[in-house]
């Protein structure tokens, strides 16, 4: 839908064309700045004008994104962002809806407007910006924050586990999700145009770094060592196959996936598990998502993409009909419907 | 069929039908409205529901209501005490003494009298025989065994031949009013087309009340209640809820606008949102939200997008919107938030009418947070004051709060059908595609209102957000002198609506000794008595306020030159301490009614009585 | 936990002392009825005196529930049953807390105090009453309606799909989820014996039906003739057969579910996936979960049931363990705390 | 170390420390303090943050400071205008102009001038040569080579060492108020336990500070403050939001109940829960929960359960919680929900302070839905009120809003340490176990409580819900009579509390021309002003209301007798608007700054004068 123009006119943008006058006001090192540049890189990509594009985000570090991207903008109030975000896509289906959220605005005030968001299938893109903390209100955790994590509300630390955002998407019944690292830039590039290119609600999880109150905590996923044993990236149609030496794979074994070495016990590349975005069935997404270090790799990547109607196609498609079939065609033919009377 | 009892004139009368919930009384009360239509009458209506889906058969949590009110005056109201009460069964009898006054007709179906019938509805003993209803004119008429013997030729069973019981109340009430009972055809024609049977079995059962009421004379008199004097044109009956939904969609025509409205069901508002969704051929956006939040939030996020936004609910939802609602006035868009209030507080009476959410409509957001807040008078009125609300929200770039309630939502009255062309015109203050000189937050000089700049219009590109802003340029800013700016503006900004809404009107003597205050649902009740006052010669006047932030600008006008103030509202004294407040050169009394029921006439007529003694 | 008395008392209850005095005013021949019978029947199997059970519920026909149970109760508003109920157990984690609530009630306004309860593993029973629709208000279509209906408030039918709750909840992070029908009383009083002996958050979804806006909504499942076929029961460690003959079952193929004939094309009993509900990876319990008829049967029983800790149980270890090794035991101690100076 | 210029004594001193984010000027503000109370002064302090959490750097909006009031008399606020400025760079000059008057003594590091800093900080040329600063005592110490100079021999890098550049600056001020510098070991000694290098450190730097002021003469005098007249006791500082966190501990212990918190953070609440997460050694339970709404929903079932239950927010927060709250106004539970009002409406002003959730704590709830509300006045009183808010929540079974305001929470105050045993005891109305007459709604006939029936205790089994019930029973009731009982009995109960709590004090002449009404954060600034006012004979009086619904009973005596109240808030007219509305018999005058700072002293004795005239 998103990369036909309104008026068919040539859109050829850049970069420059959606950077805003406003000072970013993220600390220095924040993963925030490489996203913002992602989707600077992204948005004169989607073939639209820029009129036809809307950030809405709630409120977070995160959620002062709006304010820089030289689009119209929506940055509302803590947690609503998918629900204003839904109304903005239904009031006006022709624009490109992209809401940025942080995990708290996004998982604890908003956790109901985003499994619902998700659930609808409506046609908007959302970047979940993962630190795994509050960062704006000064590093409380999160319910992305890992169990153990001491916090400013938690001395002792948490004694909760995490929500696994892609988990939580796929339970709601979402029908893309992937999941990026803030600083992997083209990577994220790319998945934000595959994002762009689904009918239907996106979410990508995107794992950024906050310098200030969880600095590190991607670290055992992102880190330069490791980064290449503990990220298996998730391309569609390709085996799942990880590690410095590429020696390393996925096999699902009966219900379970296990990491195998390709050449030891006589594995072979054939037993890795190629990955299918397209699956429908929700449980091999489950586990791809699930996986987490130091057992497996993080899946990286687009790990669910399935097609369905969206809501607001449904929307439109239901207006048309109805408009088509109905006889009355104005407040007035209604107000005068049904059972009425003369006085005289 | 002519009738053949003594003709009396009268000026109004309250009917109520009363039965088991399956005994079919909404339709019997619908029916009987509509020929209240064709014969000229003035009415308005009023169902009143178990609170319960499926209450226990024959108890009196299981009756069912329904009362019309039709006069050849002005009908004000859906009526108090009732002057005739149809009884299916004697757990409608009790259900309903507290409607009845001395001399009230109660026609009442003796067949469903039985020892079991009689515990279900907590008598100990036969009420029709002892004196428990020595006050009233009891009919009893074999409404059961009568329609089945009409029926009988029909092959039908029982059951099926007892869903007609109600029509041949029906009949009898027809006869009681001098109604023809042809009159009834045209709604058995279209209600069962394609069901010749049930049409004809309708017909009969009708037919053989009305031929029972005339053979057995069992009314020394009937009555005839003249044609109302109402203005020329075509009429329809409305219910509250319809009415505001509709009165939306006319100002959303109107303004070009398209209508969304995101709204999450609770009683009594729900009608509203399934009122809306039923109108896709019209192009409302009806969209049922996962809760309150994202009910108010998408129409938010809809409003910035360009559409009329709307949302409605009732006092529990309402509380849930109360943040966005801070949002709204700080971005200020223009959106429509519609309060059916019911009983509070919390979830409190969700089925009885109450007026109760004034203070939270008025002051309930966090920070200096003011809005429009207008309330609705009468069902019908309900389409009108909905209208204004869409278009002062959209001309003056801010929420507005209307406040209906759900008697006024659930009950009905007729209505002049308007042509849509005829209202006022709406023109949002919509900023021009590549406006050199649009800023967000520059504002109109008179209306203060900032510009709605629609998303996909070229060089309008800005952003919005809850936090304080420039005046302006809409940059955030902490600038302290700015605050207080902006502070002042918005308060300033609803405070300047005054100028767009007409003056407060009185009815009477604006030196009245007494001047009667009300707001919302009581206006019917309070201006009978006003009237009936008047007519007596009293000194009494009445102010009642649909405008209530901000006020009209000749309030404290109209407050002036009375010896007494006397607020009266269904709460415990919300408008008159907003009066107060807003209004503090005079001294009020007030007179507060808790109870889920509207005031009744009379303890009004006591009250104003005792005022001006 | 909960089989202990606090006072070792021997407690000996039966069905009558949990029997309220107020009038059960659901309508005639609505599923909550078998409902709180059955809740009635299990109640004295707790083993817990009436004073240590609390219900707790939000606004719904199935809200009205604590209204019937001779406990305590709170029938609290709209939406909130979960984190009122979080508060009461926090409170007091003596106490056998039981949440009742609706469709709507727990996955429309209530779904984000439900993800939070179950992600955080509080020690509660929650029965979710699923007519698929919302009772009280009169019949508006839920989060849990099928694509299509019709209802009050979707005229032309919704354009939405509905939440699958096992799935939500597996999405979520739950650890013990199961399915059971409202009309079925024996397993689904064996069902909450099982949530009942699972430390934390139990979700029991109950398909129930609602006789005057969403009658016979579950009949394709719950129905006489079908529902050998349309059902599979989820015992743990045995095959998950199914069908009037007992010859269907299903099996894992690669990433995938299937239903096979055992007897047919040489599949025999052993090729039948064999149910594992401690099977800590999600993967497979979401498979379970998503069947639905025509394709399958519906997962019927406890599909989830994993060990983890529970969310009070560590708060009152936190507690007992900063306790124990603190110095300061009072708040005048805190007071007296830290830097402080007199004046004399 | 004695100090050799000519000592002045002076009342009271404002000091200001500001730099960068990076330049520690909070714990130099802290150590200020904390040699403050070794001599004895009274004292209160307010941090002045940065919005953002990492702020460019040099810039204005980087400049985070740190503000000490300190006095030989009773300190009442945390002071206005500066005495004294520490300025470590040119953006902290620039930011902090606004807080400077006439004669302010301006410490600033010579050695943070250079053109990047001055472009930074928004300046076109140097302010310390142009007559920009020419009303000021500038004194241009070399800070930061200084600094360099004295740890030279410690072997660091350079960006250790200049970690230290605060302590420099502190060894002047520490000189110029005649303090010893040993009184500072202390606090080095707990800070930096096991780090002897660093003690080591910062001791050098500030006696090089204190060295430097001294043998280079930089200021013509230094000034001694007076120990003030204290009561005898132990003291400690606290910022309101730790003693309001500890106020509620305090009076969990007394009543015997375990406290519960169920909160979300929101600035600038968040450290009040950030406190209690700490004790769990006292076996506080405090619950992060996913949203506003589950916080006062978990803390509202932990009242049910027998918790001291708690929630705390900002107004955004508080909006939020409005549906619930009505539930506990319904369910007639105790719970204290704290409020710290920040700037509004809607995100409004996050880190900016502000008075205007006044009516939303009042009346945002649907239905007629009342409560207590209270507002704390200081930070150390952050305490009291806390434990009042308690107190009356426990006793008379509601829902109370305690009021504070950012700048209390985050402020500082000293406090004397009170023994929990010497507070007002605190005796919830707890149900005893198998009383044969409870009855869930039955009523203490004074205070119109209801009784705390713990689930867990035997005999008391009962349910509530948020429907209204019949009084005593608690049983679900349709009934009109009872719900407008049940409806006054609410009111009456919250109003009843009047007759526990302190009569409405007045300080000045009962009958001055001009009374001064303040309430929440305002208090000290009005009293300064009213106590100098007095001083100089002005026919002045002042009325801080710390108990706004119920109002105290004597409040109509108070405002009585005076030719003009004036209504004195940080928010639009809020509290004037309450009492036109309870107090009618009264004229208002109002006077409302809303910048999200607060009102300085000179403003509000103009006014005063003004009115006087
Ligand atoms: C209703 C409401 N509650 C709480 C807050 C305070 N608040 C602002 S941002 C935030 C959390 C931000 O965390 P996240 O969404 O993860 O964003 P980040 O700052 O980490 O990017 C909170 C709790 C608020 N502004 N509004
Ligand atoms: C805040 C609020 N919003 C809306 C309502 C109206 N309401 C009451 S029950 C209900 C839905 C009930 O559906 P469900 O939870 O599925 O329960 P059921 O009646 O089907 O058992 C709604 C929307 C309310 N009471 N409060
Ligand atoms: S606090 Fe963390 S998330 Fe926020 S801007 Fe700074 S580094 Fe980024
Ligand atoms: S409406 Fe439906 S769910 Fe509610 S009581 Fe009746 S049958 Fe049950
Ligand atoms: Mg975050
Ligand atoms: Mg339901």
């Amino acid at each position: 839908m998103e990369n036909t123009n309104l008026n068919n006119q040539v859109v050829n943008l850049t970069k420059e064309d959606f950077v805003c006058d406003q000072i970013v006001k993220w600390c220095p090192g924040c993963g925030d700045h490489a996203i913002l540049k992602v989707l600077q890189d992204v948005f004169p990509q989607l073939g639209r004008r820029k009129e036809d594009i809307c950030v809405v985000s709630g409120i977070g570090c995160s959620s002062r994104f709006p304010h820089y991207m030289n689009t119209y903008g929506f940055h509302s109030i803590h947690g609503r962002a998918c629900a204003i975000a839904t109304g903005v896509k239904l009031a006006n289906p022709n624009l490109s809806v992209w809401v940025v959220s942080g995990d708290g605005d996004c998982t604890a005030i908003g956790g109901n407007h985003f499994i619902h968001a998700v659930r609808r299938n409506m046609d908007m893109n959302l970047l979940l910006f993962n630190n795994r903390i509050y960062g704006m209100t000064k590093g409380q955790f999160s319910p992305c924050t890992f169990r153990g994590t001491v916090t400013k509300t938690s001395p002792q630390g948490t004694y909760e586990d995490p929500f696994n955002v892609g988990e939580l998407v796929i339970g709601a019944g979402g029908k893309f999700f992937a999941r990026g690292v803030d600083v992997n830039t083209k990577e994220l590039t790319d998945i934000c145009l595959r994002a762009k290119n689904h009918d239907g609600m996106s979410v990508i999880e995107v794992l950024q770094n906050c310098m200030i109150f969880s600095n590190g905590v991607h670290e055992n996923i992102t880190g330069k060592d490791v980064r290449d044993d503990m990220q298996v990236k998730c391309e569609h149609g390709k085996p799942l196959i990880f590690g410095k030496e590429r020696n390393k794979g996925l096999r699902l074994n009966g219900t379970t996936l296990e990491v195998v070495t390709i050449g030891e016990n006589g594995i072979t590349e054939k037993d890795i598990l190629v990955h299918d975005e397209k699956e429908e069935n929700t449980g091999i997404h489950m586990m791809l998502a699930h996986m987490m270090p130091p057992a497996f790799p993080v899946a990286i990547g687009v790990i669910r993409n399935v097609d369905a109607p969206t809501y607001d196609d449904c929307l439109t498609d239901v207006i048309e009909r109805e408009s088509a079939k109905s006889n009355i065609k104005t407040v007035d033919d209604l107000l005068n419907s049904g059972t009425t009377w003369d006085i005289k | 069929m002519a009738n053949r009892s003594k003709v009396v004139e009268l000026e109004h009368v309250v009917i109520r039908f009363a039965g088991d919930s399956g005994d079919g009384m909404q339709l019997t009360g619908n029916l009987f409205s509509d020929s209240t239509a064709l014969a000229g009458n003035d009415f308005a209506t009023f169902p009143d529901y178990p609170g319960e889906i499926r209450p226990p058969q024959g108890t009196v949590s299981g009756v069912s209501g329904f009362q019309v009110h039709f006069g050849h005056k002005p009908v004000h109201t859906t009526g108090d005490l009732c002057d005739v009460l149809v009884a299916m069964n004697p757990a409608s009898i009790k259900a309903n003494m507290r409607w009845l006054k001395p001399g009230t007709t109660i026609i009442f179906d003796v067949d469903s009298m039985n020892d079991k019938a009689l515990e279900k509805a907590g008598y100990t003993a036969d009420p029709t025989q002892d004196d428990t209803l020595s006050q009233y004119k009891v009919v009893k008429a074999p409404i059961t065994s009568m329609t089945l013997e009409a029926l009988k030729d029909f092959g039908w069973d029982r059951k099926a031949m007892l869903k007609s019981k109600n029509m041949f109340a029906l009949g009898i009430v027809m006869y009681l009013f001098n109604r023809d009972i042809t009159m009834l055809n045209g709604y058995f024609n279209t209600k069962f087309k394609n069901k010749p049977e049930i049409i004809k079995a309708n017909q009969t059962v009708v037919a053989a009340g009305y031929s029972y009421a005339d053979t057995m004379e069992i009314f020394a008199n009937t009555y005839r209640i003249e044609p109302a004097n109402l203005a020329k044109g075509k009429y329809r009956d409305i219910t509250g809820n319809v009415a505001t939904a509709w009165g939306l969609m006319a100002a959303a025509e109107r303004s070009g606008r398209q209508i969304f409205c995101g709204s999450y069901p609770i009683t009594p508002a729900t009608d509203i949102l399934a009122e809306l969704v039923k109108y896709k051929n019209l192009k409302v956006k009806a969209f049922q939200a996962e809760d309150e939040i994202a009910g108010i939030c998408s129409s938010l996020g809809a409003s910035f997008a360009g559409c009329l936004a709307v949302t409605t609910t009732s006092g529990p939802g309402l509380s849930l919107k109360s943040e966005a609602l801070g949002l709204a006035v700080m971005t200020e868009l223009p959106l429509v938030v519609v309060d059916v209030q019911r009983g509070g507080p919390s979830t409190g009476l969700p089925t009885k009418s109450e007026q109760s959410d004034l203070m939270q409509a008025i002051y309930g957001r966090n920070g200096d947070a003011p809005l429009i807040v207008l309330a609705a008078r009468s069902s019908a009125d309900c389409f009108y004051s909905a209208y204004e609300a869409a278009k002062l929200a959209m001309e003056h770039m801010t929420p507005v709060i209307l406040l209906t309630e759900g008697a006024l939502g659930n009950g009905s009255e007729i209505l002049r059908i308007p042509r849509v062309a005829d209202l006022p015109a709406i023109v949002p203050p919509i900023a021009k595609a590549n406006d050199p000189d649009y800023q967000p937050y520059k504002r109109d000089e008179e209306t203060l209102a900032r510009q709605w700049a629609l998303p996909g219009t070229e060089g309008l590109r800005h952003r919005i957000s809850g936090l304080e802003k420039a005046n302006g340029s809409g940059n955030l800013s902490l600038d302290p002198k700015n605050h207080q700016l902006m502070t002042e503006l918005r308060e300033e900004k609803v405070q300047r609506v005054a100028n767009y809404i007409p003056e407060q009107e009185i009815v009477g003597d604006p030196n009245a000794d007494l001047l009667v205050v009300s707001w919302g649902g009581t206006y019917g009740v309070v201006l009978s008595v006003v009237e009936k006052m008047l007519e007596e010669g009293k000194s009494v006047a009445h102010a009642h306020f649909r405008h209530i932030m901000p006020l009209p600008k000749n309030t404290a006008k109209v407050l002036s030159g009375h010896k007494k103030i006397l607020v009266c509202e269904n709460n415990n004294g919300q408008f008159v301490n907003y009066l107060r407040e807003k209004m503090p050169d005079f001294k009020y009394e007030q007179y507060n009614k808790i109870q889920g029921l509207p005031f009744l006439t009379a303890e009004l007529e006591n009250k104003f009585n005792d005022l001006l003694k």
